[in-house]
């Protein structure tokens, strides 16, 4: 079987699982026991309007219907008005989507590489003090609460409370300083536009806003992938061929990094596609709590006010990219281990 | 005397035969207390959750106050803050002896409420993972055993609801359905059962392939006796080590919830509620954020911990 | 050539200390096949793994003794004298036989010291000669297990290499065939193959100059392409020439399309012609990144201990860009390796993975990469069990063939009798831990000594000595099983099962002793009877 | 040609076990859409017949099939073609209720000792297990009828009160708490549940499994319900269904008979009685083997399938198990199916020989001709391949070139040609099929086909006509 054959294989297996998300969407949707029409236009609504509302909504239609006529706004890319700010949701998600972006591509950044090396070294070094820090990582990153996390940083460096003197170096709320303007868009990532726009200061500025909630969201990401690293180097670090690259006369780092590695890589990729998704999750913690103007954010506004168009336009966003992310991840995995695409024993 | 002493001897070569015949088994166990006992930091987390769960039985006796009880459609529910002592009460006040961890914007004390915050957090845990986790390993039987279109079935809507980040999905769901513990029950048992259905497929898969297997149809087991009496038993231990671990991401979400808003309603003696409380005097009362958070810190941790010291008891691999 | 005096190791686990070897003597010659049998558990792998110390720990340790490669026969005679004297020495603290190096030097401290002064000292070459030698005995410098691991490394895979029972299982299954053994000449054979990158690299240079393109072709697509619009007997002759050459080749074997040479799939440019074969994304820096690599290669060949190229060999995107030359040569020299060990079509397996080549060829690879460096001694652990019995006949052969051609060592370890008595010149026995029996394949054979010997050739059923009259009657069988190492029987560890135990047996662990010449008995049976030989 | 020695051999009572042209072939998938891309073919028409208290070698190399079509035998495997007679019966035509009961006849030894042992499986639950599998009458203790009764009046108890709350809502009070129908329905369903075991304590043996079934679905249920709505009339019934199910799993195996037949057993193949109680994992392999030969005797089989099993084991274990296994056949007059590659075994212990090379069996007959003279080249190559444990004997070998054909892809013609040194024209094309030389010994191969101045070839149907089958 050749890589792109693989490749399309996933896809097609790809197709039942998009079905199914719209199929659990739809079911969240039709489960609001509140009227969308009195949600969207108001209490005060007149029966007209909502019988108008309910009428271009297919509300009146049997369900099946109604799933259809659903699918068909779908495809067309349309994910309908948005509840609470009462414009379309697609425009909603491309203001926030970048800021969202940055945000959770900087954490992973973070703790990718740092998560995978202390994994390797913690493994290859048992009980060395390595293995001690990145272990009481690894335990407490998974036990400490993100959103407590971001509040004791917050109090932490605080210009008042703050138990370091780095109240000017850091910063505690949004994407830039109140007194900033934003660099033009052109990636909608405000540290990369301001390099492009050579703003020096907008730089500063987005880059000390960016490090603590980066950083909040990274730390329990780091932990899940240091754990895994490390388990799946423990194994692998048993098995025969290591025995007999050690009998080549490899040297011990070299043995560590290419021959066990390469084999431990299938469990760090896993786990590198999952923490994606609880990235994803995180982000709305953190955006909340950090005041970060992202689709975490707004999707925390959206289901406390019963924005229902926002909540499933933010599902869908949020789906595509975890699911494309696990796709990246299949299809890595494919490139490092050949049984995959050999297929064999 | 004769009488008694023979008697005695009875029950105690009956003791002995038992211990004799059982030799095997209680060596087993005496193993496992062993591995047990050399991980520290198991036994760091076994003594964590004892605790969690003493407080959460003693609350009542511990407590400096005790919550209102309100008639909620004919269930007893708790009521914070308290205000039967009207006039008696100082709000934020910092951590002192009278009040361990301070009292929050309403007067109430944070301690009080803490501890019963545990039995909460434990009740969620319980009756989210162990409905879960016997869904979930059931289809993954079914699904690992039978195979063909059974399997695919299984699998394919374990993949749509695994497609979905857990937390997000549960966020939506509570959304829908609105605030409350028993909302935040389902929408956890929804976004949680598909891990153990993964799980447990992938035992059942390998355990499958092995001769046992092979040589229990060829003495005529049926396929009902292969299910529950060869394939479960074998392949129930990393159920156990997920469920004690998922006990603590469960309640760790649960709070997260709360404090987003979106789980246990205000007023509740929920950890992440509670934070979310502390959260609008966070410069001025900072003890109102940092101890739930430090409770949950400690159950997750000792669940974690637990979980792993499981794993290395029942790991096959590592025993012998 | 290698000499194992005394091995001890230990695994300390859980339910106590496993006392998985215990007083390993024996020797293997230069050029000799040895044997090396027992059952599963008798710690016949633990001894290999201990001598290339392998020994996962923990919870494994080895305990003492010694392992001497390549002593020279000089140090060993005056070794033996610092040993009795350290014996003595030990013997009066309380310590066993087995001694280690560092426990031997600790107690020989005072000669050592006296020897370096002397050393300083004296003036005539001959005697700065002698003393080196006594030195050397005094600090036994030839033992691998007080060795610094950086030496070890420099050992293991050049003078002693090891080959395992399951090849499926020891072969790392991402990396091709081919570039596991191309490791393994880069890690010992650096100068060599920095040598033949250098010269690839002045052909490509020279290539490079030229700017001819070509494609790789199979030998199948490159007929077809050949004749594409010709006719076959309007062929000039030398046209004839490269057609019939087409014809004769396997359909898998690649071409280049320029000037129809054979291409092999390791090269990115035709050898005989110099067309550029892949397609190269970085051809623009081509030209910058083969002068730093001429520049690193000429390095190692001047300085064999420059460590730049591991420097960059560790570098995780440098290492693509430069150290795949190596790589590449490696894997054209593997070819030749693998060509040795009598695989068809060896540029194709190359190039595969270990799972997709059947349990033979899967060996066949493995020999081929401990061969690749000319090991002095290879320790085959069980190399033919997992395999049929045909294809065992074929792996047995090769050994045989490359042993004669190359005269290394064999240290084999099976439970196999068969293929002992078939390829061994020399057999030691062991049991439980313990070596018990040790001579030439003749002695052990048809003149042993020990019950455990005895009872083991006894139980195997034979078909070829003309024994129809034997089937289906009990097989002779040694009572009992092998006991566990955790609690091993007090005195000779095989009493419990010996029909000839005497009580002195259960006492004291009997040591090996020489019977007759060359063999070697553990049993207080012959020793005490003084019984010689049938 | 109608008279040949075998199917005069199929005639007679003396045959136990019979395969005709038994073929398995597995698909093999690829591509984007999981297609069918070809067929391995583990076993490839394969005939043999088995005499009542003769030992019948399988031999081959791995991947020959042999271990395929031991479980096609038992029927572990479903055959693609061809047919299997036990005891006079076409075990591939039967339904699998009857084939389990026809293996309490054919049992099988597996090759891995400790694989075939469950781990969370006691000696003597390993070694009853036959039993509870295939009950006798006789096992059934009185407890469980008493049981049963009681299961039964809770049942009932508990459906009278769920309906009597449902019916008459005042009267509540008397239940504590909320019943509902679904405490009702539990309840009847417990109340059935009792009826049929009581059936099943007198002796309706068939009824059991219907109970079984019921017991678990039920279980599930009220653990669902019981999650639901906290109801101490559901909460009994889970705790009785549960109480239940732990009998169940105990009844059998600590019944007396049950324990009698197992120390039986354990004497037999040379255990200790203190051995019942203990896990797999705690024996040596060679233990290990003797409770799987244990657990395959103790339904009183006729044939025993042995799937290499000594090949897992030290030579002097391998003598021990060797030994045992002959005095067992002398003892209970079995019948042995033994598949193994080691040739020293088969010279000792089989009465006759088959040569099995990809997927096909290549020469069958008695062993000692077999061993004193080979006629197929691959038999003269495997018997002059294997190594002789004596270092004074230099014989000449015969080395094999390449390796095993693969079987996706299996060469045309025979099967052993691309190895063959005596290969010539026919055998590149045509598939040589069994003749026989005389006295029962049957070959497929051109070569020693034109030696003996036979003909190895037929045209269609002459290879079935060959091997005995009408």
């Amino acid at each position: 079987m050749k890589l792109w054959e693989y490749v399309v294989r996933r896809l097609i297996a790809l197709l039942p699982v998009i079905i199914g998300v719209t199929v659990i969407a739809f079911v969240l949707w039709k489960a609001i026991p509140i009227d969308p029409a009195i949600a969207y236009l108001g209490p005060k609504a007149k029966p007209e309007q909502i019988a108008a509302f309910h009428a271009e909504w297919h509300l009146n239609d049997p369900l099946p219907n109604q799933y259809f006529y659903y699918m068909g706004r779908l495809l067309t890319g349309n994910l309908g008005p948005s509840f609470v700010n009462h414009v379309p949701v697609t425009e909603d998600l491309a203001t926030y989507l970048p800021a969202t972006l940055e945000l959770t591509i900087t954490a992973m950044l973070f703790a990718l590489p740092v998560g995978i090396y202390l994994g390797i070294k913690s493994a290859a070094n048992p009980n060395k003090w390595v293995d001690l820090v990145s272990r009481f990582i690894a335990i407490i990153g998974v036990a400490i609460p993100i959103y407590w996390l971001a509040i004791m940083l917050k109090i932490f460096f605080h210009e008042d409370l703050g138990v370091i003197g780095m109240n000017n170096l850091l910063s505690l709320d949004g994407r830039l300083g109140a007194t900033m303007t934003p660099p033009p868009t052109v990636t909608g990532f405000y540290t990369i536009d301001s390099l492009l726009a050579l703003n020096y200061p907008d730089f500063v500025s987005a880059v000390t806003h960016l490090i603590l909630p980066a950083f909040t969201l990274g730390f329990a990401q780091l932990a899940i992938i240091l754990r895994m690293t490390r388990s799946g180097m423990i194994e692998v670090l048993g098995q025969d061929y290591i025995r007999t690259a050690r009998a080549k006369g490899v040297p011990e780092r070299q043995v560590v990094f290419r021959h066990a590695f390469r084999n431990a890589m299938n469990a760090t990729l896993t786990v590198a596609g999952l923490t994606v998704g609880s990235a994803f999750a995180g982000d709305v913690y953190v955006e909340s709590i950090f005041n970060w103007p992202g689709i975490g954010k707004y999707f925390l506004q959206a289901a406390l006010h019963a924005g229902f168009t926002d909540l499933l336009g933010y599902l869908f966003v949020v789906t595509v990219f975890y699911v494309s992310a696990n796709l990246v991840v299949d299809v890595l995995y494919a490139t490092v281990d050949p049984h995959v695409t050999l297929g064999g024993a | 005397m004769a009488v008694e002493s023979s008697k005695e001897t009875a029950v105690v070569t009956a003791w002995r035969r038992f211990l004799k015949d059982h030799a095997s088994r209680i060596s087993e166990l005496k193993y496992s207390l062993f591995l047990f006992r050399k991980n520290k930091l198991a036994v760091l987390g076994l003594i964590f959750i004892l605790a969690v769960i003493a407080i959460a039985f003693l609350a009542p006796f511990l407590a400096i106050e005790r919550p209102a009880y309100v008639n909620i459609n004919g269930q007893l529910q708790q009521r914070w803050p308290v205000y039967d002592q009207p006039g008696n009460y100082q709000v934020l006040l910092p951590p002192s002896l009278a009040h361990p961890f301070g009292t929050d914007h309403f007067g109430t004390d944070w301690y009080s409420k803490l501890l019963y915050g545990a039995s909460v957090s434990l009740e969620i845990g319980l009756s989210v993972v162990i409905p879960a986790s016997v869904i979930g390993s059931f289809l993954g039987l079914v699904a690992g055993f039978e195979g063909g279109i059974m399997e695919e079935v299984i699998m394919r809507v374990t993949d749509i609801f695994l497609s979905i980040p857990s937390l997000i999905l549960a966020i939506a769901i509570c959304a829908v359905l609105g605030r409350s513990i028993e909302h935040v029950t389902y929408a956890l048992i929804i976004t949680w059962w598909p891990w153990y259905t993964r799980l447990v497929r992938g035992q059942v898969l390998s355990i499958k392939e092995r001769q046992f297997i092979e040589a229990a149809k060829s003495v005529g087991a049926r396929p009902s006796r292969l299910m529950l009496w060869h394939i479960l038993p074998n392949s129930i231990s990393p159920v156990i080590v997920q469920a004690s671990m998922d006990f603590g991401y469960v309640i760790l979400t649960a709070a997260g919830l709360g404090f987003l808003g979106l789980g246990a309603p205000p007023g509740t003696a929920e950890w992440g509620v509670m934070i979310s409380e502390g959260l609008n005097y966070l410069f001025n009362a900072p003890w109102l954020a940092v101890f739930p958070g430090l409770a949950i810190i400690v159950t997750v941790l000792g669940f974690n911990l637990l979980g792993d010291g499981l794993r290395d008891i029942l790991d096959p691999r590592l025993r012998r | 050539m290698l000499r194992v005096e005394g091995l001890k190791t230990y695994f300390h686990t859980y339910e106590g200390t496993v006392r998985a070897l215990e007083n390993i003597d024996f020797k293997v010659r230069a050029g000799e096949v040895v044997g090396l049998v027992g059952e599963t558990g008798c710690g016949k792998s633990v001894t290999a793994l201990s001598i290339l110390r392998l020994i996962p720990s923990p919870p494994g340790n080895i305990e003492g003794g010694r392992v001497f490669l390549d002593e020279p026969e000089e140090v060993y005679t005056l070794r033996a004298e610092y040993d009795r004297i350290a014996f003595e020495r030990l013997r009066r603290k309380g310590a066993s036989r087995n001694i280690s190096s560092l426990q031997a030097k600790e107690v020989l401290q005072p000669e050592i010291k006296l020897l370096q002064s002397k050393l300083q000292a004296s003036n005539s070459e001959k005697e700065k000669a002698d003393l080196k030698l006594r030195l050397q005995a005094a600090t036994s410098e030839y033992d691998i297990l007080q060795k610094s691991m950086e030496d070890i490394q420099r050992i293991r895979g050049a003078k002693i290499s090891m080959i395992f029972q399951e090849p499926m299982t020891a072969l790392n299954p991402v990396f091709t065939v081919g570039n596991q053994i191309a490791e393994m000449l880069i890690l010992h054979r650096k100068m060599d193959l920095c040598q033949s990158a250098l010269k690839a690299l002045d052909l490509q240079m020279a290539v490079r100059a030229k700017k001819i393109r070509g494609k790789r072709l199979t030998a199948a697509q490159g007929r077809t392409a050949f004749l594409a619009g010709r006719d076959l007997d309007g062929l000039p002759k030398e046209e004839r020439a490269i057609h019939d050459r087409l014809q004769e080749m396997k359909d898998d074997d690649c071409v280049c399309s320029v000037c129809w040479s054979s291409a092999s799939i390791l090269w990115d440019c035709c050898p005989a012609c110099g067309a550029r074969l892949t397609f190269d994304l970085l051809a623009p820096f081509r030209g910058g990144i083969m002068s730093l690599e001429k520049r690193l290669y000429s390095r190692v060949l001047k300085d064999p201990q420059d460590q730049l190229v591991d420097f960059v060999n560790s570098m995780p995107i440098f290492r693509r860009l430069v150290h795949t030359r190596l790589e590449n040569e490696g894997s054209h020299w593997a070819v030749n390796s693998l060509r040795e060990v009598e695989i068809s079509e060896p540029e194709r397996i190359a190039g595969q993975y270990p799972f997709e080549l059947s349990g033979g060829m899967r060996q066949r690879a493995m020999i081929a990469m401990m061969m690749a460096c000319n090991p002095e001694l290879l320790i085959a652990d069980e190399p033919t069990t997992a395999l049929d019995v045909t294809v065992e006949a074929q792996i047995l052969k090769l050994m045989k063939n490359l042993q004669a051609k190359t005269n290394m060592a064999i240290l084999l370890i099976t439970h196999d009798l068969g293929i002992v008595a078939e390829i061994c010149d020399k057999v030691s026995v062991m049991y439980a831990g313990n070596i018990v029996e040790f001579g030439t394949t003749e002695q052990v054979f048809h003149r042993m000594l020990h019950p455990y010997t005895k009872g083991l050739m006894r139980s195997i059923p034979r078909f070829k000595a003309a024994s129809s009259q034997e089937r289906k009657k009990d097989l002779p069988v040694i009572p009992g099983t092998v006991p566990n190492l955790l609690y091993p029987p007090s005195g000779c560890r095989f009493h419990p099962r010996c029909p000839m135990a005497s009580p002195l047996c259960s006492e004291a662990n009997p040591e090996l002793k020489e019977i007759e010449p060359g063999h070697f008995v553990a049993c207080y049976t012959h020793v005490l009877r003084g019984e010689a030989p049938p | 040609m109608t008279n040949t020695p075998v199917s005069a051999a199929q005639d007679s009572e003396e045959v136990i076990l019979a395969a005709k042209d038994v073929k398995k072939h597995f698909p093999l998938r690829g591509g984007v859409l999981r297609t069918v891309k070809g067929h391995v073919m583990a076993v490839d028409g394969v005939s043999f017949q088995l005499r009542r208290g003769e030992t019948l070698a399988i031999v081959g190399e791995s991947g020959c099939g042999k271990s395929t079509l031991a479980r096609v035998l038992l029927r572990l495997l479903e055959p693609s073609a061809g047919k299997v007679f036990f005891m006079g019966s076409d075990l591939t035509a039967l339904k699998p209720s009857l084939v389990r009961e026809k293996r309490k006849h054919l049992q099988m030894v597996f090759q891995d000792p400790m694989s075939s042992l469950n781990p969370r499986m006691t000696v003597k639950n390993i070694i009853a297990e036959p039993l509870v599998l295939h009950p006798e009458p006789a096992v059934r203790p009185a407890t469980i009828a008493v049981l049963a009764t009681l299961t039964f009046l809770y049942g009932l108890f508990s459906a009278f009160a769920g309906l009597a709350v449902l019916l008459f809502p005042s009267a509540s009070g008397y239940f504590v708490t909320v019943p509902s129908g679904a405490a009702s329905i539990i309840g009847l369903f417990l109340a059935v549940y009792g009826v049929l075991e009581m059936a099943g304590a007198r002796g309706l043996w068939r009824v059991r499994t219907w109970a079984w079934w019921l017991l678990v679905v039920q279980y599930a249920g009220a653990l669902a319900l019981w999650f639901l709505l906290s109801n101490p009339i559901l909460i009994g019934a889970s705790a009785v269904l549960l109480i239940c199910l732990v009998y169940e799993r105990k009844k059998f195996a600590s019944g007396k008979d049950v324990r009698d037949r197992v120390l039986e057993l354990i004497e037999l193949v040379g255990l200790k009685k203190e051995h019942l109680n203990r896990f797999p994992h705690e024996f040596s392999g060679g233990q290990r083997q003797r409770i799987n030969i244990a657990r395959a005797l103790t339904l009183n089989p006729d044939l025993i399938i042995l799937d290499e099993p000594t090949s897992a084991l030290d030579v002097s274990v391998q003598a021990q198990i060797l030994n045992l296994l002959m005095s067992l056949q002398k003892k209970l007059g079995l019948t042995y199916l033994f598949i193994t590659h080691d040739l020293s075994t088969v010279y000792h212990i089989a009465d006759r020989v088959a040569v099995m090379y990809a997927g096909k069996i290549v020469e069958l007959g008695e062993t000692e001709e077999i061993f004193s003279n080979p006629l197929h080249p691959y038999t003269k190559a495997l018997i002059s391949a294997a190594p002789v444990a004596d270092p004074r004997v230099k014989a000449k070998r015969i080395i094999l070139e390449g390796e095993v054909p693969s079987p996706t892809h299996p060469p045309s013609g025979c099967r052993f040609h691309p190895r063959c040194w005596l290969a010539f024209e026919p055998c590149l094309s045509v598939e040589p099929v069994l003749f026989d030389t005389g006295n029962g010994r049957l070959v497929a191969c051109f070569a020693s086909a034109r030696d003996l101045g036979r003909e190895a070839t037929g045209g269609p149907g002459a290879s079935r006509r060959k091997a005995g089958i009408r």
